[in-house]
């Protein structure tokens, strides 16, 4: 709302970008959305099924990938409040470590996977064909769930490097950081959908 | 609204809020480990809710926003509920 | 498109050049964008529907076999809804119209914006492509309806992939849209003073944003059980056919409503401005709007009735169908009375808007009989069926487009069509429309199935009557776009307010500036008061 | 509306009732409606009145056309729910019939093996229909009786009706099932009680006999889809009666006769599109060369003879 009519070609005001964040948030809830519904209706089928094959997941792998999330969200949330106390150095110092613990998340899931094909509990394998149905649908939520999960850990890995070079360069400073807050948003849902994927998938027995 | 000011949460609240999702996290796989019998799925969601409404609040600054985008949050929310319930209309009445 | 220099500069010739279009952030020219790819893929569709109804002229095998005619449906569905439709009215009116209508110089994220116009080409590529990759088109039917899409051999993970990208195209303008009503306004314009387009648009885009994604991870989980053999919807491996129909219609049902809903904002627009009359009942209007949205969303299962849910769901959500007709209605009501007491001016605007009211009327009605549960025992997945939604979402968003595009058209190019062009095109567009949808309502009731290639001999006086509709209405389409289409260079200089609108988009000149205003206007009173000016 | 009046069954009345009520209202209202819109057209035409009034709403009419269409839907949901709810209530006593949709054709199992291609029912009598799918989702529709129930893979469906007409009424596929959905027909008989137990008496037990290994090769593979065994054309020919039949074939090298002997079948599995029989479409079926053992031709070609032997 501002009477330079060139406004918009370069500044996006901190509520308005925000607030298209948040609304693009509110499609990834929804996307997971349809998953969790799924699963809601799979399990309510196959209960006890679904306890069985729970009990395949490691649930202290689950809890140390939820604990990683969780710290990370902490340390990305420091780094927006000492962007805007003007500390860069620290800011960045707290990317970092946010980024060290999306990779041992990532480190932990491609351990985890791998000791499921490894056991060849993937969709269309030939153990898969002898499990009980139910089994086979919690697998197939499993995979899809987690493997979407981690493209979303990717992808906000990506963003928060970004946004580590910016506030190296300066670009995001003290009165301008859009960028790195929308980061960190997409980074804390990344941890709010896996606070509902660890128990669903790892706990409920 | 062009001068919103950005309400800055302290380190130690920070913590704290980190201190209390982990408690909660071991209060679930507690209650899991337990078996507190038919109420666990309710229990462990439950407290899923309570960890995603602390992250929403403190990490993501929803306390801090406008009301509106509070308003869009629980409504986005509550929609999702809705519609889980209607499609259970089938599911639990078969 | 060329203009001398003695043309004041507006947004289509103050940089001139195809590469300024393609990169250009101007919300006009995205629109315009748009405009040009739908009405291209519009006639595309069109033809494939006019060789259905060739071959159907006749019981048996005419002009093509079953298989092509399969892909050909299939196809038309996709195009129509997913290339058509679901961007339609909101990409092209609303991205044209929807800064301007509330003070502002662009939408909130123009780059965005551009951005999801190149998705949305890409989506309609793929689309195109998996028609002829391979050799096999999908043939599925646009619903992709598990087991069968998840076995059919044709090309269905591109035209899967082909959908889940144009959704994204639809999610990111509906989130540029809200964004924008949100925080662009021009100063004093209150949410009630807001004209009534840009009301429906925010009705729409809250469900572009929030059902949208729910058809985006129920395609990929199709996906990953033709890829990877997970079993979500496929009984073999424990998954359930229905709950993919669930998952399908959370979204498609509310894409109706994204269909419709922008086409009842536009006529909102042209009833006052041709009877010099307020609105009647503008907050009614507005209440409407938003209860279709939300109450749209909780209906989805009425596509269901036959489906093997559970009996407390088939009433559950039949009642709630019924409870949505009731905004339907009042909008209804409330534009007959905004024309009451006017001074009516029957020009091509009105004419399709009030077509659009006959049509709709007629669409509702049978959608009550679709959603009365004994009834929908009988009518679904019949002709009846297609006849219906052919009346929504053609009479309706159609007929809703072909009125918008005849009242901002002095406004997007500056120039005027031929009325008489105009009236005549939509005696053949009218007549043929309802020759070839209306006795598929009787031939539906009588039993005949719908995506039938051949069907029994009895049937043939609906379907032949249907084929005759289909070549009029043809010849009214390829009237009424020849029309436009030579006008937009060649009409003669319009006015700014050819038609003495009151809303913003008649205060500035036509084609209007790149960015719209000089300044900003200051709004004080409510929109449509046609005894004072719009702004101070 | 030949149909809408000929209520074959007991459950069409209640159906037709809900119609009745829900289109007279539609023809009133979009009657009325067009009616109000020329009139407001004329009347109040630009050339006529040239001071437009300029009131803007009004309360109690925004009240009364809330109020009044909703009493109507809520009437129309009741016909509409009360005509729906006999459907889901089945008579105990109701004659079973297992239903089974297979792409494109139903099998009417009335037990102990006995499986008829028309669907024959006693006049008067309850029958339930418990409908199930071998491939893909199916809908069973006879317009007569206004039943329909969707058939699909995974899920007991049903549905029940009385018929209370005499005669012959269509069967109708009304869920998209693929290539030859529209020729997914079949026909129901309404028959005296009596006629109906000789009927059934007389119908051979099919359904119990060991099926020939070959068959079921044909079936696994889908062969069936696409090509019947009764004689009637889908879309390759049909096996009735395959071995030793005469045909004109198209090759690259133009038409020529074959007689369909052991050599030529196993051609036409291992390479359909080298010799296509005439009047049918090249290129539909994929070659099977090196995807199927020597054996399991074999076997094929030996249900074929098999066939030919029994006529």
């Amino acid at each position: 709302m501002s009477t330079n009519p060139h406004a918009h070609e370069n500044l996006i005001d901190s509520d308005t970008g925000k607030m298209g964040m948040w609304l693009f948030l509110f499609t990834e809830l929804f996307l997971f959305g349809g998953l969790f519904l799924v699963y809601a209706v799979m399990r309510t089928k196959y209960a006890a099924d679904f306890h069985h094959a729970a009990l395949e997941l490691n649930a202290f792998v689950g809890a140390t990938n939820t604990v990683a999330l969780l710290f990370s969200s902490m340390t990305v949330a420091m780094s927006l409040t000492a962007i805007q106390q003007q500390k860069s150095g620290k800011a960045i110092g707290l990317i970092f470590i946010t980024l060290l613990l999306a990779g041992v998340f990532m480190v932990n899931k491609y351990f985890e996977w791998g000791h499921k094909f490894s056991l060849h509990l993937y969709p269309g394998s030939d153990v898969m064909k002898t499990l009980p149905h139910g089994e086979i649908v919690f697998f197939g939520l499993y995979f899809m769930m987690t493997g979407l999960h981690a493209v979303h850990v990717l992808i906000g890995g990506i963003l928060l490097t970004l946004v580590m070079f910016k506030i190296g360069s300066g670009k995001i400073r003290h009165d301008h950081f859009l960028m790195h807050e929308n980061s960190a948003l997409y980074w804390h849902l990344v941890d709010l959908i896996w606070i509902f994927i660890f128990p669903l998938l790892y706990l409920i027995t | 609204m062009k001068n919103h000011t950005h309400a800055v949460s302290t380190d130690r609240a920070n913590w704290t809020v980190l201190l209390i999702l982990l408690l909660l996290t071991t209060l679930s796989v507690l209650a899991i480990k337990l078996q507190v019998g038919a109420f666990t799925v309710a229990l462990a969601l439950l407290l899923a809710s309570v960890k995603v409404t602390i992250v929403l609040t403190y990490f993501m600054h929803l306390k801090f926003e406008q009301t509106i985008l509070r308003v869009m949050v629980g409504g986005v929310f509550l929609l999702f509920a809705i519609v889980i319930g209607i499609t259970f209309i089938d599911y639990l009445f078969r | 498109m060329t203009y001398t220099s003695s043309e004041p500069l507006n947004y289509l010739n103050h940089k001139t050049g195809l590469w300024s279009w393609l990169t250009s952030s101007d919300h006009k020219r995205i629109g315009l964008l748009y405009l040009y790819a739908i009405t291209i893929f519009f006639c595309a569709a069109a033809i494939l529907g006019l060789l259905m109804r060739i071959e159907k002229m006749a019981p048996g095998q005419t002009i093509m076999t079953a298989q092509t005619y399969n892909g050909m449906f299939t196809i038309h569905g996709i195009i129509m809804i997913f290339i058509v439709v679901i961007p339609g009215l909101a990409a092209v009116f609303g991205n044209i119209f929807l800064p301007i209508m509330i003070g502002a110089r662009d939408v909130a994220f123009p780059k965005l914006n551009l951005f999801s116009w190149y998705i949305y080409i890409f989506g309609a590529i793929l689309g195109l492509y998996s028609q002829f990759a391979n050799g096999h088109s999908p043939d599925t039917g646009w619903t992709f309806y598990v087991p069968y899409s998840a076995e059919a051999s044709s090309n269905v993970v591109i035209a899967l992939t082909a959908a889940f990208v144009l959704g994204f195209s639809s999610i990111l303008t509906g989130l540029n849209f809200i964004v924008t009503i949100h925080r662009m306004r021009a100063p004093g314009m209150t949410w009630f003073r807001m004209p009534l387009f840009p009301w429906s648009l925010y009705a729409t885009a809250w469900i572009q944003i929030l059902a949208t994604p729910i058809i985006g991870i129920t395609l990929l989980m199709v996906m990953a059980e033709r890829l990877f053999h997970i079993g979500f919807f496929d009984p073999a491996l424990g998954g359930d056919p229905v709950l993919y129909q669930h998952l399908f219609w959370i979204y498609s049902h509310p894409a109706v409503y994204v269909m419709i809903l922008p086409a009842m904002g536009v006529v909102t627009e042209i009833f006052p401005t041709f009877s010099q009359k307020p609105v009647f009942g503008y907050v009614p209007i507005v209440f409407s709007s938003l209860a279709i949205a939300l109450v749209g969303y909780f209906v989805w299962g009425h596509h269901m009735f036959t489906s093997g849910m559970s009996y407390e769901s088939r009433w559950f959500f039949s009642l709630l169908t019924f409870i949505v007709a009731i905004p339907s209605a009042i909008k209804v009501f409330n534009w007959l009375s905004t024309m009451y007491g006017g001074s009516v001016d029957l020009k091509p605007p009105l004419l399709y808007a009030i077509s659009f009211i006959f049509l709709f009327t007629i669409g509702g009605f049978t959608g009550l009989a679709l959603g009365s549960l004994a009834t929908n025992i009988q009518l679904h997945n019949t002709d009846f069926v297609v006849a219906h939604f052919h009346y929504i979402i053609f009479g309706g968003m159609g007929f809703g487009f072909f009125a918008g595009i005849h009242y901002w058209f002095p406004k997007i190019y500056g120039r005027m069509y031929n009325f008489k062009w105009a009236y005549i095109s939509w005696g053949f567009l009218f007549t043929g429309f309802n020759l070839l949808y209306f006795p598929l309502f009787v031939i539906g009731i009588q039993g005949m199935p719908r995506r039938y290639f051949d069907y029994d001999p009895k049937f043939q006086t609906g379907e032949f009557l249907s084929t005759i509709g289909a070549f009029i209405l043809i010849a009214g389409l390829a009237g009424m776009i020849s029309n436009l289409v030579y006008h937009a260079r060649k009409g003669p200089k319009a006015e700014a307010n050819p038609w003495h609108g009151v809303t913003l988009e008649w205060q500035v000149p036509s084609p209007p500036p790149h960015e719209n205003f000089d300044e900003i206007p200051v709004i004080t009173h409510e929109p449509y008061l046609f005894d004072k000016p719009a702004t101070k | 509306m030949e149909t809408l009046f000929n209520q074959g069954s007991n459950l069409a009345g209640g159906v037709d009732r809900a119609f009745i009520f829900i289109f007279s209202i539609a023809i009133f209202f979009t009657v009325g409606i067009t009616a109000l819109m020329i009139y407001i057209l004329v009347h109040y035409s630009r050339k006529k009145n040239k001071n437009p009034q300029q009131f803007s709403g009004n309360t109690k009419l925004e009240i009364a056309w809330t109020v009044i269409p909703l009493i109507i839907v809520l009437v129309m949901f009741y016909l509409g729910w009360s005509g729906f709810a006999p459907m889901r209530k089945v008579p105990a006593d109701a004659m079973q019939v297992k239903v089974i949709g297979r792409m494109w054709t139903w099998d009417f199992d009335y037990g102990n093996g006995k499986i008829s291609k028309e669907l024959v029912v006693p006049y008067q009598k309850d029958v339930k229909l418990n409908l199930f799918s071998a491939d893909v989702n199916h809908s069973l529709f006879i317009p007569a009786f206004r039943v329909k129930e969707d058939v699909i893979p995974g899920y007991n469906n049903y549905l029940w009706f009385r018929p209370i007409k005499k005669g012959t009424f269509d069967i109708y596929c009304s869920e998209y099932c693929g290539l030859a959905h529209s020729g997914m027909v079949a026909k129901v008989v309404v028959m005296d009680s009596l006629e109906f137990k000789g009927w059934l008496a007389n119908l051979k037990a099919t359904g119990n006999q060991p099926e020939h290994p070959g068959l079921a090769l044909l079936k696994s593979n889908t062969c069936l889809t696409c090509h019947s065994l009764d004689g009637s054309k889908i879309v390759g020919p049909s096996f009735k009666g395959l071995f030793g039949r005469k045909s004109t074939v198209v090759t690259d090298a133009g038409e020529k006769e074959i007689v369909a002997d052991e050599a030529y079948i196993r051609r036409s599995i291992e390479e359909p599109n080298a010799e296509v029989v005439k009047g049918y479409m090249k290129g539909l079926m994929q070659p099977y060369k090196g995807k199927i053992s020597e054996a399991d031709l074999n076997t094929i070609v030996d249900f074929f003879k098999s066939e030919n032997a029994k006529q």
